[in-house]
């Protein structure tokens, strides 16, 4: 069977809501069917079938080809199956996603992976705002899976992340980790302003000194023993992280953010 | 010629209401307690009284049936300026849940500083009158507050009397961040405000050393953003040993990106202290021309303070994407309404979209709008109600004169029903 | 049946079903995660007085453990989950936790999960950070020498206690001599323990005493110094007796456990004085698990 | 217009018809004696079979005023579960936890009732309390104005002033504020709180004003009695939630020395600490003392489980209660010398021992309590639940079996420490409609609603008889606001605005020259400017003002 494939017809100058073109929800459904669902774009709902030229037939992995940066909410809740997007993502891409797999080969918009549960997320351009984060009034954002961005996040990437893994191979901007409760955010780039903000919990793994911080204290230089662990998880990646060259397992340890619990930590590659 | 005493100002955002206007005919005039934000407010001129059709005077029929042949075919408009009163709003939200359009209050990036952090963890806050008889510490973050309202320190710091404070010039002003433009924050017995000064980018780690310091956990730095560390110190001190400190702040001031974490460690500040056993409060600084009416008519509406969209038949919030200004830029949005009752230098963002001003008299554009409705301004034109800066307090608006505008809610009324 | 000169009786272990753990001591260097497996496996002969039975089970190399450091395996067998739980936790907790370098991770994926450093972790004041990897939860408990590492859980499986075999030698230089080079071979076979000291026991025992307050008592017909005042099981040129006892994962890893120890008993054969092998059992009546000498060797 | 309602059973206790077939006409809006003669019938309902009441009435809901609009904008994350799209003739919105204002008018009236009371208007928040309610379309409204915490009245309480100055105060403060009754929450503990006293019981001193709680119970209480204002003085008591307060709640009935009383939400105030927990149920106790003093009324304030938000004037007790946020955010605030407010979201788990237990002790408070005209069904909306669950409370009232099998599954040891599973009662249909009808409309002395006799304003619901009464109570077939049809089939068909009710009383101006005084040198508003004139209420034209007489008055 051949990728459930939507090529994208013409870029609509409102927002399209894209969540209910997700895998479980298109599995068993006759492509006439699909072809009827309807998108809301601005006031407008419009058909499938007006915005995309549809091809395939395997819902468990579909194809979005064309994709620009006003689709939002793709892969929205996904459990299961593979989505490839192919060119932007708009907003809220793979909000709250269950399980499964989605890739974008272009950049993407704010709130990516929001509250995401499970899963792997890749990005292979730039991430906006508030990467993993949790929606407005939310207090727990990503939740667990892997979100992996070749290229650059912009601020607040993890903001009140509770778990799972953020690798970063480019740079990350300002309030990187805001809010964090736990997981992991790893950058290899350089690292914005006030990172860590209001951290409580969690770790941010870092390639480059970031600026230095009066919110975090040095706890010194130490050889880490589930660093090793943490890099043989992303031996499967497909990622700079995998390199064995990449890995590291002594770190400058600083702690903090002393305005809120101060046990979130700043690990930073030594040597 | 009349004149009114106890006229109360939608302008300032503290509920000023004792201020004395002088009456002739259309034209006022300050005569006692004024200010620099009131004053000028409601001395302006009226120069437009006709509602125009691309550049043309028209009937308000005609006008109203302009508009809303604009917003008829329209995939996503978006209701700008959102400067009113409460009439004025509720109607705003009629012809917006009608019409499917975007609410967007002109302030709510700097006001989404508060929003976001009261969404996330909450706060302890107070009003105005409980400054005036309780506060003995006032710690300003961020905001020169001197400009921001004129008339702060006159009447709620340095009041002759208080009723839970022997000496009212004994209390303490601490400036964190900014400091004041000018001597209003010194006390009649001549005691100046400690002034902390730091860059606006600092101020997050300002803030966040001193909560630390506050709870107690170890800083291990000397200074922060220029500050010493043990001045930091001494602050969290007298807040510790305050009986009843205040600690306010700016939304709109703190103009740097996510300064909502800035509010958030602020208040979450305010909760350690009352957790240590002493009283502490915030007071949130804003308010002015409508935008606290605009956020709480919008509340009790949609359940959400502004940046509503009703395209999809249903209010959605979306602080960010539902921004007019990124609407615009993104070429989302396909007809703009701005209203403003308040401020005629408020004029809209400049843009090709079919456009509709319902504006107070006096606007000047770059680009005339497809239409423009001159309104009355509530306060001067018609009575109405407006919300103090503390969210608390309805202020009751007066009508002074009769110009004969219509009123936001008449206009927008009238175009709801057109649209029909 | 005879091997090499070597008598095996027509006889069975008998064996009970039990509950087992494993555990993966990892350190700065074999000696010192040794060290911690060995304190962590003492006093753990028997379940009747230790509450379990641990034995090392084998070292481990670098590229075998979770954190590419030198390694030991280890083993605990108990009666129930809940004691085994409780095991695991004491000894990891005192032997482990306290011992320098150390890092501990779970020795079985799946099974039923039981705490292995999920309540460790409260000695770390709150201090104590969890990193979920690969579906798996660590604890990083701060300790005196740096972080201690411990994963949260382990698995816990079905196992089976008791499996054993008698070397029955002229004389008791020759029947330790003949225990020892099966301990060697036993100790290359995953999934099982020899639980007493050097995997060797001379104090085999039959069930009742005549002290009312005992459960079990030295069995006299295997102890050579009684053979004219007991029924004995012993004929007259054995002078020393000596048993081997294993626990182990499955019917198979005991099996094959007491396969390559009785052949290494026989390999010394007849000449070196090694005369029977046999085995305990009570009849058949008490364990469901029968490992029959002959069976096991044909 | 003449309407005719035929055949339907009628349950209407304010004329003791429990449940006679008979025939019920509306002519402009009220009820009307069958006319003589030749008539025309212009509009005629069959309801055979079905059920006919008077709309309910909710006597306590948080339906309007700062503190809702405070936990509406807390809580986009629960607005997003419940949105609720426009359609031709209503309006979108948000629904649960906090409706907003249109969607909170179109559920009440999509149950069958037609009137709802704000128990807590804070005279400086009572523009925005009217505005919101202003914005409830299809119901009356009404508040109760909040006093016992303002500096005015303590400081009037500290100097002795007389019982006539305090009525005077109490009448201007409820006409500024355009009230029908007088709340007192925490008497004196919201200021107290305010000089960082963390706890007052009812005979321990405010530490500035050396005022007590009974003094400011007994001033207020005998102020509306004195005054004739109807519904007796709206008491939220010391000690909301605290374990052991049942005995305060037993003291200040005993303390109000025969008065009109009517004690709120009284779930919240009748706890023990007997048990493991320190935590038991006081019901029995406390339903005994409202049997026994007929001076005293209540309404329940009933939990249901699930999430809601807690908003009340007590900031003193929600400071305390905020270690118990779900989700972990909240918000206090001390206001203008007058109140507080504190806004906590709760959610009520049948599993957690303390909630489960609370469940029961407003159902055994609902149970033991005898006389239906004396209790009154409530959630404190949205404080023990959203209003929205009302139907399911009437179910587990009216039906024993269901009421056991939600027993059985809350926590064990509450269902231990609980006697709800031996109590037998059923409440009646009859009483059902005394509690939510005209027992309501008595208590607040609403003149011409709450009953189906001619005079009454035509606020009708009808019910298809149904042996589920969630399902029955649930979805009505037919409500009638003012003789307009507003819902078939418990959707909205047609929507209109209700009044505001008031009381006028009166009171001596010169009342006013020292409240000048005391706002020009304390306050932050003009006099003149805090008190509320008619026209706020109604130039928009969609509001009006029901004025209801006072005791004493002739009507």
């Amino acid at each position: 069977m051949s990728a459930l494939t939507f090529t994208l017809k013409h870029k609509p100058d409102q927002r399209v809501d894209m969540s209910p073109l997700v895998c479980d929800k298109l599995a068993d459904m006759p492509l006439a069917e699909i072809a009827a669902l309807t998108l809301q774009n601005g006031k407008r709902k419009i058909r499938v079938d007006e915005l995309f030229s549809i091809a395939g037939s395997d819902a468990q992995n579909i194809v979005i080809k064309g994709s620009f940066d006003k689709l939002d909410f793709i892969g929205k809740e996904l459990d299961g199956g593979r989505i490839t997007v192919e060119g932007d993502a708009g907003a809220y891409l793979g909000l709250g996603m269950k399980s499964g797999e989605i890739e974008v080969s272009g950049d993407v918009g704010i709130y990516a992976a929001c509250e995401m549960k499970k899963g792997f997320l890749k990005i292979n351009g730039n991430a906006g705002d508030f990467l993993g984060a949790a929606l407005p009034g939310n207090k727990m954002g990503m939740k667990g899976g892997t979100i992996l961005v070749k290229g650059n996040v912009g601020e607040r990437a993890g903001d009140h992340m509770r778990r799972g893994n953020i690798l970063v191979e480019g740079n990350a901007g300002d309030y990187c980790g805001s809010r964090m409760t736990a997981g992991t955010i790893a950058v290899m780039g350089q690292t914005g302003r006030y990172l860590g903000f209001a951290m409580r919990r969690g770790t941010l793994l870092l390639w480059n000194q970031p600026q230095a911080s009066a919110r975090f204290n040095d706890c010194g230089a130490h050889t880490l023993a589930f660093l090793p662990i943490l890099f043989a998880s992303f031996k499967k990646l497909n990622s700079k992280f995998a390199d064995s060259s990449a890995a590291f397992n002594r770190v400058q340890r600083y702690a903090g953010d002393m305005s809120e619990m101060g046990r979130g930590e700043v690990l930073v590659k030594i040597g | 010629m009349a004149e009114i005493t106890e006229v109360p100002s939608p302008f300032c955002g503290i509920g000023t209401d004792d201020l004395t206007i002088q009456v002739d005919g259309v034209s006022l005039k300050v005569v006692k307690n004024g200010c620099a934000v009131n004053t000028p407010a409601f001395e302006q001129a009226i120069t437009d009284t006709r509602p125009r059709v691309d550049g043309k005077d028209v009937s308000l029929d005609v006008a109203v049936a302009k508009a809303a042949a604009l917003l008829k075919n329209t995939n996503q408009p978006v209701i700008g300026g959102c400067a009113t009163d409460v009439n004025g709003m509720r109607a705003l939200l009629a012809l917006a849940d009608r019409s499917g359009a975007v609410v967007d209050n002109m302030n709510f990036t700097g006001a989404r500083n508060n929003f976001l952090a009261l969404q996330d963890s909450g706060w302890m806050n107070t009003t105005l009158a409980e400054v005036k008889n309780r506060c003995d510490l006032l710690l300003v973050v961020g905001a020169d507050l001197e400009s921001f309202s004129p008339r702060f320190f006159e009447r709620y710091l340095w009041n002759e009397e208080s009723m839970f404070l022997a000496d009212t010039g004994k209390r303490e002003v601490i400036y964190l961040g900014k400091a004041p433009s000018g001597a209003a924050s010194t006390s009649p017995n001549g005691q100046k405000a400690l002034v902390f000064e730091c860059a606006n980018e600092d101020l997050p780690d300002v803030v966040a050393v001193l909560r630390a310091l506050v709870k107690g956990n170890p800083i291990r730095v000397d200074s922060v953003g220029g500050i010493a560390v043990s001045d930091l110190q001494a602050i969290a001190d007298k807040l510790l040993a305050a009986s009843y400190s205040v600690v306010t702040w700016a939304a709109g001031a703190l103009a740097y990106s996510q300064a909502e974490l800035t509010v958030q460690t602020v208040s979450e500040m305010v909760k350690d202290i009352n957790n240590r056993n002493t009283r502490s409060s915030g007071l949130p600084l804003g308010g002015k021309e409508g935008d606290q009416t605009a956020n709480q008519v919008c509340g009790w509406t949609t359940g959400y303070p502004a940046r509503t969209r009703f395209a999809s038949g249903f209010p959605e919030y979306d602080p960010y994407l539902n921004d007019t200004n990124t609407l615009l830029a993104n070429g989302e949005a396909d007809a703009l309404v701005w209203v403003q009752a308040f401020n005629a230098k408020a004029v809209p963002p400049t843009t090709n979209l079919p456009t509709i001003v319902v504006g107070r008299s006096g606007m000047t554009f770059a680009k005339e709008p497809d239409v423009f409705i001159p309104v009355g301004t509530p306060g001067i034109d018609h009575a109405g109600h407006a919300f103090r800066l503390d969210n608390v307090v309805a202020i009751r608006l007066k009508k002074l004169r009769d110009s004969g505008l219509p009123s936001t809610s008449d206009v927008l009324n009238a175009i709801e029903q057109a649209c029909r | 049946m005879i091997i090499n000169g070597v008598a095996i009786d027509a006889t069975f272990a008998e064996a009970f079903p039990m509950k087992a753990t494993r555990a993966i001591i990892t350190a700065q260097n074999e000696k010192w995660a040794m060290i911690s497996a060995q304190a962590m496996t003492g006093f753990a002969t028997s379940v009747i007085a230790c509450g379990c039975e641990a034995g090392i089970e084998r070292v481990l190399d670098p590229s075998e453990t979770p954190d590419g450091r030198p390694g030991v395996s280890i083993m605990i067998f108990a009666m129930g989950g809940k004691g085994l739980a409780k095991q695991l936790e004491t000894r990891a907790g005192q032997c482990v936790l306290t011992s320098p370098t150390s890092a501990l991770f779970a020795g079985i994926d799946g099974g039923t999960r039981i705490a292995l450093g999920k309540n460790l972790r409260y000695f770390g004041d709150g201090f104590q950070v969890a990193k979920l990897i690969d579906g798996k939860r660590y604890w990083r408990i701060p300790v005196m020498d740096g972080e201690f590492l411990a994963e949260a859980t382990t698995g816990q499986v079905e196992a089976i206690g008791g499996g054993n075999f008698l070397v029955l030698a002229e004389s008791q230089p020759q029947a330790l001599a003949a225990c020892e080079a099966a301990i060697e071979e036993m100790r290359k076979i995953p999934n099982v323990i020899m639980p007493f000291p050097g995997g060797v026991v001379r104090s085999g025992s039959k069930v009742g005493s005549k002290y009312a307050a005992l459960g079990a008592s030295t069995n006299d017909a295997f102890c050579p110094t009684l053979k004219g005042m007991t029924k004995t099981d012993l004929s007259p040129e054995i002078e020393s007796v000596m048993e081997i006892v294993i626990d182990g994962l499955t019917k198979e890893d005991i099996d094959k456990a007491m396969r390559v120890g009785i052949q290494a008993v026989c390999d010394l054969g007849a000449a070196n004085g090694i005369k029977r092998i046999s085995a305990g059992n009570y009849g058949g009546k008490l364990g469901p698990f029968h490992f029959h000498l002959q069976e096991i060797m044909a | 217009m003449l309407i005719r309602l035929t055949g339907g059973a009628v349950y209407d206790p304010a004329s003791g018809i429990d449940g006679a077939k008979q025939d019920i006409y509306i002519q402009d809006g009220r009820i009307v004696d069958k006319p003589s003669g030749d008539f025309k019938v212009d509009k005629e309902y069959d309801l055979k079979g079905k059920v006919v009441m008077s709309g309910a009435i909710d006597m306590h809901t948080h339906i309007g005023g700062g503190k809702g609009n405070i936990a509406r904008t807390l809580l986009p994350e629960d607005h997003r579960a419940d949105p609720v799209a426009r359609t031709d003739i209503t309006r979108s919105g948000c629904g649960h936890a906090m409706p907003s204002t249109f969607v909170t008018g179109y559920r009440y009236a999509e149950m069958g009732y037609t009137a709802g009371f704000e128990p807590a208007v804070l005279p400086i928040n009572a523009r925005q309390a009217h505005m919101e309610m202003a914005d409830i379309p299809i119901l009356d409204k009404g508040g109760y104005v909040l006093m016992g915490s303002d500096d005015y009245l303590l400081r009037m309480l500290t100097a002795k002033k007389d019982q006539k100055a305090i009525n005077d105060y109490v009448a201007f403060t409820m006409q500024a504020a355009k009230a029908i009754g007088v709340k007192v929450v925490n008497p004196g503990g919201i200021s107290a709180f305010k000089f960082n006293q963390r706890k007052l019981d009812l005979d321990e001193q405010n530490s500035h004003y050396g005022v007590t709680p009974r003094e400011i119970l007994k001033s207020l209480a005998t102020a509306v009695k004195e005054l004739g204002i109807t519904h007796p003085l709206h008491v939220h008591g010391c000690n909301l939630g605290v374990p052991g307060n049942m005995n305060t709640t037993l003291d200040t009935i005993q303390a109000i020395g025969g008065l009109p009383l009517h004690l709120t939400h009284i779930q919240f105030h009748s706890y023990g600490t007997e048990g493991d927990f320190k935590f038991s149920s006081g019901a029995a106790a406390i339903a005994e003392a409202v049997n026994l003093n007929k001076n005293i009324t209540i309404d329940v304030g009933q939990i249901l489980f699930g999430q809601t938000v807690t908003a009340s004037g007590d900031n003193m007790r929600q400071f305390a209660n905020h270690k118990h946020a779900s989700p972990n955010k909240w918000v206090t605030m001390d206001i203008e010398c007058d109140a507080g407010c504190g806004v906590v979201p709760f959610k009520y788990k049948d599993k957690n021992f303390v909630n489960a237990l609370q469940w029961a002790i407003g159902l055994e408070t609902f149970l033991l309590v005898d006389d239906p005209w004396r209790i009154f069904l409530t959630t404190d909306h949205p404080n023990g639940a959203p209003f929205t669950s009302y139907p399911h409370l009437i179910r587990l009232l009216m039906d024993r079996s269901f009421r056991n099998d939600v027993l059985s599954t809350i926590h064990p040891e509450a269902q231990k420490m609980t006697t709800l599973a031996s109590i037998e009662r059923e409440y009646s249909l009859q009483e059902i409609a005394i509690m939510t009808r005209a027992g309501a409309a008595r208590l607040i002395g609403l003149q011409d609603r709450g009953g189906l006799s001619a005079g009454n304003w035509a606020d009708i619901t009808v019910y298809t008889d149904n042996a589920d009464r969630q399902l029955m109570f649930e979805k009505p077939d037919y409500v009638f606001k003012d003789g307009e049809l507003v819902v078939v089939d418990g959707k909205v068909v047609h929507t209109k605005w209700g009044t505001t009710h008031v009381v006028k009383p009166d009171w001596d101006v010169s009342v006013e020259k020292d409240l000048q005084k005391y706002f020009d040198r304390f306050l932050t508003m003009k006099l003149g400017n805090f008190k509320i004139s008619d026209d706020e209420i109604t130039e928009d034209g969609r509001g009006s003002l029901t004025v209801h007489p006072l005791k004493g008055d002739v009507a």
